[in-house]
């Protein structure tokens, strides 16, 4: 076990004890600061595994974009815990969920582990700086800018849908949060 | 990495994802809701930088790109419906949305 | 860098022009309603632009391709889309209804004092979305296309924003919208994992490394190879689990009624017929793409789904009195009996032509009954927009009896009674599935149209026949159809409409040739 | 000749169709229509008699066809038929005449004569056919007419049930008789009766008991034997003439008559049957004769009791016997019906004999005509009556003692109610004011009396007959002339008649308004009262078990047809309703439940766990 | 396209156009819409007689034909394809002529909404006249919709009492039968893939194809539960006389008379002579279900009290015959219940005809309160009789034929003749009901509700415009009675081709009815079955 192992460990510790913490802990701010917390350790397995440009837009848009609109949004709105006792329904239905859930998890590292575990000889296969294009395929690399040359290349059609999908999602929280002047008679 | 493999990834990934499914299901914060969607998305995203990585392959992480721009956009629609939401019914909370119903 | 210059040439972008006018077209509303001098009373010309727009852009499309320039089947912009005769169908499908839906959308803005522009804008945003989608070839188009829709859908279920059910159902819908994208993303991770490291996995295939692991024609072969694989497995399953939640197929309908029942009218009939259409054109395009190779592993499922589908959408409807509700529900069964139609396409003995051709036909079929329908649904004044009961429409045929016509026609065409379009699409589906020796789904099918009866003929009934004892308790509601007014061009578009599903139903010549 | 034939069939039917479209309204042109028809009817059935002579004429043509069965309409006139034919046509005819006296002051003359005629053409159709299927058409025609004019005073509940009582009692029999022709058909591959007659001559072991049995239900039914006898005397609430025609001369005979035209099917069992069969008849209607205070049901049981004695002629295999039995009955018992509703239609329609009484002296011509009648029918010495009723007796004494001492004790109860009848009617002193104002009927009423007198008289001597119409019945009268015991017989003859009237005057003559016998035999005369309780059975029987099991099954049908499968299946849909709407809780994390359960099942499906 | 066939499509569209214009409500007067309606009804009428007349008996399969082939439908095979052949051609007459007499009562009913009333009435006469036209089945059955349709519609708008859940349950139950023997249609489309959907091709192809016996019988079960339902066959029959009780008297007697012979002529016509196997394979279970339809509905008949309601039981009681004659796999008794469903037809729509004549004077249907009708109307009570006796399988009308032809064939199978014993007793049921609803109705004295309704108007007898369509129904079952080779014959001839094959298989099971072997002796004119089927049969 070398140190990226350790480092894998400890980031996917934080990663996954952050959600979780997320989703139990009952006061939404702190919520929040668990899930920078978890989405930070993703980041930093971004890092791990070599896609730096990927570990920076992650601290940058959900770090830094995403959770501060959520917290904005928690003090705007001035939301506080869970209100209510637990009731055995929620008990049981939290308890129904979490089994439900974990059965999801079980099975999917089942299937994982039934297909060809421990065939991980070659599992992180070097990165080859100088091949950029394989067939119709685009080759794993930590620059940039073969990130962008994909984007606007091969990509080119989904990143102007995905810009128009931005102006759709801006047009409609504008006409969710803008007050009109049209008045009902 | 020697000792981790894409499956340690894809575990924590279908981790990631289901706790967030968990979320969505248990909590009543329309909020926390939301945040846990998120929570499944990078579950997502670990899993499929993994796969890129370990197959050499970019067009994973392009993916991995488009998905936080959704991401993105979608918790920002939706807080924007939840903060429209919040100034009729004064409430964030799942029980309180209960109009549409039989 | 040269290979990506190829990537780069492979952007026909003419190819598209349809998308591109309609995105033009919708950034030309969305601009007309920024500088309209709406505070000196002058109405916005965004509403009459988009409508005219859409059907020009509509007309000229069917004929340019589906008369003069069929196109043949070809790939482009590196393999993100593919395009073909019948995606085009497709097309002139999304367009058309996306063009009725701006009619009643007119309507129903004016009526409601909402703003014009930005509806018609995320309407045609999201028909290029379901365009593009429908021609997606590689999961990443597909997903963002399916973003792009669905985040236009999440606004415009939430249009109403003075209703607070209209934000309800846009924050429901929004909540399993991403949910199950989230679903489908998974599976598309599963699926992307296992093609791109076959070895590591255990997966048989070697090719692997020049092509494209996320796209269509690899993942056929890939699937095909390794049939028994178990993420595949989960991969495709969970795929299919994100396209059951779009097309409201059993375990993943229960939104439908919640958010058919909030939305604005407009927006019920553009879920109801184009969103889902996009999915079942999507899981058409999916089970005869990449899941191709396995379709003994899905059957089983999609029969099961289709079954429970059709028993849950019919009898959940039985119990309803909320129109919106039931409809969303009769529509949950719809998608059991399409499944139906996409199992037998699985099945088909040679081509599948026959099949997909009687999924377009009722697809078809079910816009114009559906519309119909909902644009009669919408010129009623109920006291809350989406309160529609089925009192309300007692004694309809005395009071407006040509509404009462095209709303009848509308209804027995989707039940599926003769002379209407609705009977020979069932019809044509019970074959397939006969064909397809799919015996359970259609003893399942016959047991669930007779008894969506049910519902339907209640439906009619109120609509038909007189009450049996006039309101005798004083809280008489206010009737919804007094004060109701109509502009020529909806009754036209509605009469037409209503002419189309008898004309289709008796004389079937313009598809003659393809069933 | 099928000319002829087709005019006597066609005439009636003819009349029948102008009388109810045209005529409605017009009682009296009606009713001089429908006479002449008889008339008509009369003319062409004596030149079909006369003009055939001996030899016998069949002629057929399609009427119908589907597959195998191929039914034709046929004529067979042979001697049976030109005997009844003669005795329809002759009889019918003088009770057309007699009803144009009768129904005079009726208000639904058109419809009385209209009914008249269809019967002809029924009865006619039955003497005619050639096959079974005609036979059993023409035979449910006249059980039709026979329920329109029983249901001629429809007002009146009597008339109504027992026009409906007539109708399924036939229907009854019919039902017998149906499956008997269809076992017939296949059987014998026909239905013909000359091609019957072949086939059984030919091959004798086709001839089956059940067969022939079911087939004598249709004689069973329309003769009013037993146990189907019940609705012959409530058929006495239609008119008169009616009742002198259809339920004493015709149609009750037309049973003997299918048995003589089939009686090559019959086996030695079902014979001997129907010969016991008949001899009861002949005494326990002679006992329920007995004690009825109603003139017309008197001559009713009088005819059950007579046509019991022509079964057991044919039963004892002398088919020609009850032939000539049933010609002379034909005669003096239309006479005594017509003579009775002279009476009736004098008293006002009074028709309780003991409020009758000395009417031989207000109306003698009736009463000495009515005298011949019951002289005939009780068998004095050289009328009709004893020539054919002897000639039975003597058969049955050779033949089959048991048969012979019923219908002899039969005989004497004839002549004794025959005469209680006579004696009360028209002896002694009137005993009400209806009688006492009675006068003597109109000539159309006594005209035919006195034809139909003279035949009751000179009936008997066979020889007088044309050899066409004798010709059937000499065979069986020259094989029971050549039995022994002759002689013996008729001293045996002359003291039942002798015993029978004398008691009757000992008992009846110039008697009181109560019934003597009553008082003096209280328990025999209940015991005839009741007639074995054949009503109350039946009734028991409606009332008790058809009525209750058709509710009984009405309520099955309703709970478990309406209630269960249908209401049910729609109970159990509007609970799978209800319960698929609970699902709607309208709460995000509950619908949340649906998308892991979807995931979970999905995933499981992937597994293979659900074995794929 | 020569004189008959324009008739024969005038038939057909001439109703559906007056529907439409008097849907569209293009002419305002009820004066000119009665016209309308009478020329419309009457044109059907005059057709069906006139082709019944004019149809060439010596020709083999159909005459009339007219064929689009341009529907659409043309990939799937399905033609718009009309024709009339010896068994359609009296059941279109049958139609034309209770449409006529359901026509009639319609235009003088005075029901509010007259026009609506006569469009929809004249869209069903329409479908009716097409769905024995139909040569294609698939047109077939879509004019058996087009009927049906105006059924729901009718019965909701101007039924009685219960009427809106009447049409409920009516309209899920026979759409339930629609779809069952759609099904079993489609089914037949699809395994035999012939180049048209029409009776000819199918049976040329069955026979080619040589269909194996399971299947054969699946595709019989579908269609015959499917017709089954659709003709109320036994335990699927509640719908029928709930429905007809509800239904104003000209859906009644278009529904009872001529609707629901569409199963009946389906199963004739088609599944039969098409699937001989399936036939056999079913008969046992359907003889006991129509039994079931003879006795049990029969003594429901007889516990009725609704005058109604006991015409419709009745009705129900005599399609068991018909089954009856189709269990029995034979000619003769198939053509038999084409025989009987012609006249049921006439006689059964009579019945409701006249049981709404008896409504409109005395304002009830129960006959307790009836009573002594007679003598105030005694032409419909000399109707009432005729059509009750007629009902009941008098000779002389035509209901006799069909049903001695029942149990004729009955017999011919040593393992039926229980069945005919059984069967035989419903003649005996159906008098029962049959006369003492005519003894309550008319004879007797009227009761005491009755009297007291008389003393405030005056019941006056039938009039012109009731007696009128009366009597062409009541004429027409006394023709088909007294002169039924004309019918006979048409049935016959088709009826023979269609069940060759059945003939022959049931024959080599079963020991044949004696035959003497000295045939020449005896006249050989008479109805001595089976000769042909002894030269035709190789095993003999």
């Amino acid at each position: 076990m070398n140190l990226l192992d350790l480092l894998f460990f400890f980031f996917s510790s934080l990663a996954a004890g952050g959600g979780l913490l997320m989703v139990v802990s009952k006061h939404p701010v702190p919520a929040a600061l668990f899930m920078i917390l978890s989405l930070v350790g993703v980041a930093s397995l971004f890092v791990l595994l070599e896609a730096f440009f990927l570990a920076i837009l992650q601290i940058l848009v959900y770090a830094g974009a995403v959770m501060v609109l959520f917290l904005f949004i928690i003090m705007l709105l001035d939301v506080g815990p869970d209100g209510g006792k637990a009731s055995k329904i929620r008990i049981l239905s939290g308890f129904a969920g979490a089994v439900a859930v974990g059965l999801i998890i079980v099975l999917l590292l089942h299937f994982s582990q039934q297909s060809g575990f421990g065939l991980s000889s070659n599992a992180w296969p070097e990165i080859n700086a100088d091949s950029f294009v394989n067939g119709s395929n685009l080759t794993f690399s930590t620059s940039v800018k073969n990130f962008g040359y994909g984007l606007f290349t091969k990509y080119m059609l989904p990143l102007q849908v995905a810009g128009f999908l931005l102006l759709a999602a801006m047009v409609g929280v504008i006409i969710l949060s803008k007050k009109f002047r049209i008045k009902k008679p | 990495m020697e000792l981790v493999t894409p499956h340690h990834f894809l575990a924590l990934g279908a981790l990631l994802f289901g706790i967030g499914f968990f979320g969505v299901v248990v909590r009543r914060n329309l909020l926390l809701v939301l945040m846990s969607l998120e929570l499944m998305l990078n579950g997502v995203n670990v899993a499929l930088v993994s796969f890129s990585r370990a197959g050499l392959n970019l067009d994973g992480s392009l993916f991995v790109f488009f998905i936080m721009t959704v991401a993105a956009a979608e918790v920002a629609l939706g807080l924007a419906l939840l903060v429209a939401l919040y100034k009729r019914r004064q409430s964030v909370f799942s029980e309180d949305m209960s109009l549409l119903r039989n | 860098m040269n290979s990506f210059l190829t990537f780069s040439n492979d952007n026909i972008w003419y190819e598209i022009w349809p998308e591109l006018a309609l995105v033009l077209g919708a950034v030309i509303v969305l601009s007309m309603d920024l500088f309209s001098k709406r505070e000196r009373g002058f109405p916005s010309m965004a509403g009459p632009f988009a409508i005219f727009f859409q059907g020009l852009l509509f007309s000229f499309h069917l004929f340019d391709y589906l008369a003069w320039h069929p196109t043949f089947d070809r790939t482009t912009f590196s393999g993100m889309l593919s395009q073909g005769f019948k995606g085009d169908v497709m097309r002139s499908f999304f367009l058309l209804s996306s063009f009725l839906v701006s009619i009643l959308g007119h309507r129903y803005l004016k009526a409601n004092l909402l703003r014009v522009g930005e509806f018609h804008h995320l309407t045609m945003l999201a028909t290029g979305g379901l365009m593009l989608l429908c021609q997606s070839d590689h999961f990443l188009m597909l997903f963002v296309s399916l973003e792009t829709v669905a985040l236009c859908f999440y606004s415009l279920v939430a249009y109403d924003r003075e209703s607070p059910k209209s934000l309800e159902a846009g924050i429901k819908y929004l909540v399993f919208g991403a949910l199950s994208s989230s679903l489908l993303l998974f599976g598309i991770v599963l699926l992307y994992g296992v093609g791109a490291n076959p070895e590591v996995w255990g997966a048989r295939f070697t090719g692997h490394e020049s092509m494209d692991p996320l796209s269509f024609s690899y993942l056929h072969t890939f699937l095909a190879e390794n049939p028994d694989h178990l993420l595949l497995r989960a991969g495709v399953v969970l795929v299919l689990s994100g396209m059951a939640f779009k097309i409201g197929a059993a375990p993943f309908q229960i939104w439908v009624p919640d958010v058919y029942h909030g939305s604005p009218m407009p927006v019920t009939a553009f879920l109801a017929v184009s969103s889902k259409a996009a999915g079942f054109f999507v899981l058409l395009n999916l089970v005869q793409g990449p899941f191709g190779g396995i379709s003994d592993f899905l059957l089983p499922l999609l029969g099961f789904i289709a079954t429970f589908t059709i028993f849950f959408g019919n009898l959940a409807a039985c119990a309803q009195r909320n129109v919106k509700r039931m409809l969303g529900l009769s529509g949950v069964a719809h998608a059991g009996y399409l499944l139906v139609a996409i199992m037998a396409s699985m099945l088909f003995p040679g081509d599948s032509d026959r099949a997909v051709w009687v999924l377009f036909f009722y697809l078809f079929v079910y816009m114009t009954a559906s519309f119909s329908v909902f644009g009669i649904m919408g010129l009623a004044r109920t006291s809350e927009e989406s309160e529609h009961d089925f009192s309300n429409y007692c004694n309809l045929a005395e009071k407006r009896p040509w509404m009462a016509f095209v709303l009848v026609c509308g209804i027995s065409s989707l039940a599926g009674i003769p002379p209407f379009a609705g009977f020979i699409s069932k019809v044509l589906l019970i074959s397939v599935a006969y064909e397809a020796e799919l015996y359970f789904s259609l003893a399942a099918m016959i047991i669930g149209v007779v008894i969506s009866i049910f519902y339907y003929f209640g439906w009619i009934r109120e609509i038909c026949f007189k009450p049996d004892k006039l309101h005798d308790d004083d809280s008489l509601p206010v009737d919804p159809w007094e004060t109701v007014t109509t502009s020529g061009f909806v009754k036209i578009v509605l009469i037409s409409l209503t002419m189309a599903s008898i004309v289709f139903g008796l004389w079937q010549a313009p598809f003659g040739n393809s069933f | 000749m099928e000319k002829i034939a087709f005019c006597i069939l066609l005439l009636p039917l003819l009349s029948a169709l102008v009388t109810l479209l045209f005529m409605r309204r017009k009682g009296n042109v009606a009713s001089l229509l429908s006479v002449a028809t008889s008339g008509g009817i009369l003319f062409f059935a004596l030149i079909l008699i006369l003009g055939s002579g001996v030899e016998d004429f069949a002629w057929d043509t399609t009427w119908f066809k589907i597959a195998e069965w191929e039914l034709r309409f046929g004529f067979l006139v042979d001697g049976p038929a030109r005997l009844l034919l003669f005795v329809v046509a002759f009889v019918g005819c003088l009770i057309h005449i007699f009803s144009l006296g009768y129904m005079s002051d009726d208000l639904a003359k058109s419809r009385y004569f209209g009914g008249l005629s269809i019967f002809m053409f029924s009865m006619l159709g039955i003497t005619l056919a050639d096959n079974l299927i005609m036979i059993f058409i023409f035979w449910e025609l006249v059980g039709f007419s026979s329920y329109l004019l029983i249901a001629h005073y429809f007002s009146s509940k009597e008339a109504a049930q027992a026009s409906k009582k007539a109708f399924i009692a036939n229907r009854i029999g019919d039902f017998g008789f149906l499956i008997g022709i269809v076992l017939t058909f296949w059987t014998f591959g026909t239905v013909n009766l000359v091609e019957l007659s072949d086939l059984a001559e030919f091959d004798p072991e086709l001839l089956s008991t059940i067969l022939c049995l079911a087939l004598a239900c249709g004689f069973i039914g329309k003769s009013a034997q037993f146990p189907l006898h019940v609705w012959l005397p409530d058929a006495m609430a239609g008119p008169t003439p009616v009742s002198a025609l259809i339920h004493a001369a015709t149609m009750v005979a037309a049973g003997i008559f299918l048995l003589v035209r089939i009686d090559f099917l019959f086996t030695n069992e079902a014979s001997n049957l129907l010969a016991v069969l008949g001899a009861s008849m002949g005494l326990y209607a002679g006992f329920c004769a007995l004690v009825q205070r109603d003139i017309k049901k008197i001559l009713a049981y009088s005819t059950l009791s007579q046509l019991g004695y022509m079964a057991a002629a044919f039963g004892m295999g002398v088919p020609g016997i009850a032939l000539f039995h049933l010609m002379t009955h034909a005669f003096f018992k239309a006479l005594m019906f017509l003579g009775s509703g002279s009476v009736i239609h004098a008293c006002h329609h009074e028709q309780d004999i003991f409020n009758y009484g000395g009417l031989r002296k207000k109306m003698p011509f009736t009463g000495i005509t009515f005298l011949v009648g019951v002289l005939a029918i009780s068998g004095v010495n050289f009328l009709s009556g004893y020539f054919s009723k002897d000639a039975i007796l003597l058969v049955a004494y050779n033949l089959n003692p048991p048969v012979f001492v019923i219908l002899y004790l039969g005989a004497i109860l004839t002549a004794l109610y025959m005469f209680r009848l006579y004696f009360i009617t028209f002896e002694g002193m009137p005993r009400s004011s209806d009688a006492d104002a009675a006068r003597e009927s109109p000539s159309i009423m006594t005209i035919p009396l006195l034809i139909l007198a003279v035949f009751s008289i000179f009936g008997g001597y066979h020889s007088l007959y044309p050899q066409s119409i004798a010709g059937v019945i000499i065979d069986d009268l020259e094989f029971a002339a050549q039995l022994p015991n002759h002689l013996w017989m008729i001293v045996l003859g002359t003291f039942a008649w002798l015993a029978g009237g004398l008691g009757a005057k000992y008992l009846y003559f110039d008697s009181k308004r109560t019934d003597p016998l009553e008082s003096k035999a209280p328990s025999f005369f209940k015991l005839c009262s009741s007639k074995l309780f054949f009503d109350e059975i039946y009734g028991f029987y409606i009332q008790r078990i058809q009525d209750p099991f058709a509710r009984f099954l009405e309520v099955l049908e309703l709970l478990l047809i309406s209630g269960l499968l249908v209401k049910g299946s729609a109970g159990v849909a509007g609970m799978m309703a209800l319960i698929s709407k609970a699902c709607y809780v309208g709460r995000i994390h509950a619908y949340g439940f649906w998308f892991v359960v979807g995931t979970l099942g999905f995933l499981f499906y992937a597994s293979g766990f659900l074995g794929n | 396209m020569n004189f008959d066939q324009i008739i024969l499509l005038g038939s057909i569209f001439i109703p559906a156009l007056a529907s439409i214009v008097l849907f569209l409500e293009i002419c305002k007067s009820d004066k000119i819409a009665k016209k309308i309606a009478y020329f419309s009804f009457g044109f059907p009428f005059i057709s069906g007689i006139l082709l019944f007349l004019r149809f060439d008996n010596s020709l083999e399969g159909y005459d009339f034909v007219v064929l689009f082939s341009r529907t659409g439908l043309q990939e799937l095979n399905i033609h718009f394809h009309l024709g009339l052949n010896g068994i359609s051609s009296p059941l279109f007459a049958m139609a034309g002529i209770v449409g006529m007499g359901a026509g009639i009562t319609a235009i003088h009913s005075g029901v509010d909404r007259l026009r609506l009333y006569l469009a929809l009435l004249l869209f069903m006469q329409s479908g009716l006249m097409g769905l024995f036209a139909s040569i294609d089945l698939f047109f077939y059955y879509l004019f058996h919709e087009f009927a049906l349709i105006p059924t729901f519609i009718m019965i909701g708008i101007w039924g009685s009492r219960d009427r809106k859940s009447i049409a409920l349950e009516l309209t899920i139950y026979l759409t339930l039968g629609a779809l069952v023997s759609l099904g079993g249609l489609i089914a037949l489309n699809v395994l035999v893939d012939a180049p048209n959907f029409d009776f000819p091709s199918l049976s040329r192809a069955v026979s080619e194809l040589g269909m194996e016996s399971s299947v054969q019988s699946n595709i019989f079960g579908l269609l015959l539960f499917g017709f089954g339902i659709l003709v109320a066959l036994f335990p699927f029959h509640t719908w029928a006389p709930r429905g007809y009780d509800a239904a104003p008297t000209s859906v009644s007697m278009l529904h009872a008379g001529v609707l629901k012979k569409f199963g009946l002529y389906g199963l004739i016509q088609i599944a039969s002579p098409l699937l001989p196997d399936g036939a056999m394979f079913w008969s046992p279970l359907l003889l006991w279900l129509a039994l079931g339809n003879v006795l049990f509905v029969g003594l429901v008949a007889v516990s009725q009290s609704n005058l109604k309601s006991m015409i419709g039981y009745g009705s129900v009681m005599h399609m068991g015959y018909c089954f009856l004659g189709i269990a029995v796999c034979s000619s003769l008794g198939a053509g038999s219940a084409v025989m009987l469903m012609v006249a049921h037809g006439l006689s059964v729509s009579l019945m409701f005809m006249l049981a709404h004549n008896l409504y409109t004077r005395t304002g009830t249907f129960e006959m307790d309160d009836m009573g002594g009708m007679a003598s105030k109307t005694p032409l419909l009570a000399c109707f009432f009789i005729a059509a009750t006796l007629a009902t009941i399988g008098l000779p002389g009308f035509g209901n006799f034929w069909g049903e001695f032809g029942v149990f004729l064939s009955l017999g011919e199978q040593t393992q039926h003749r229980l069945f005919l014993f059984l069967a035989a007793l419903g003649i005996i049921i159906s008098a029962i009901f049959g006369l003492r609803a005519v003894a309550k109705i008319f004879f007797g004295s009227a009761s005491e509700a009755h009297s007291s309704r008389k003393k405030n108007n005056q019941i006056s007898d039938l009039s012109f415009f009731e007696m009128i369509p009366a009597g062409i129904i009541l004429a027409s079952l006394l023709f088909l009675g007294l002169w039924p080779v004309v019918v006979s014959q048409r049935v016959d001839r088709e009826i023979q081709t269609r069940f060759e094959s059945q003939d022959r298989t049931y024959f080599s099971q079963t020991t044949p009815p004696c035959c003497p072997p000295e045939q020449e002796s005896l006249d050989l004119n008479s109805s001595l079955p089976s000769k042909e089927k002894f030269l035709s049969n190789p095993e003999y």
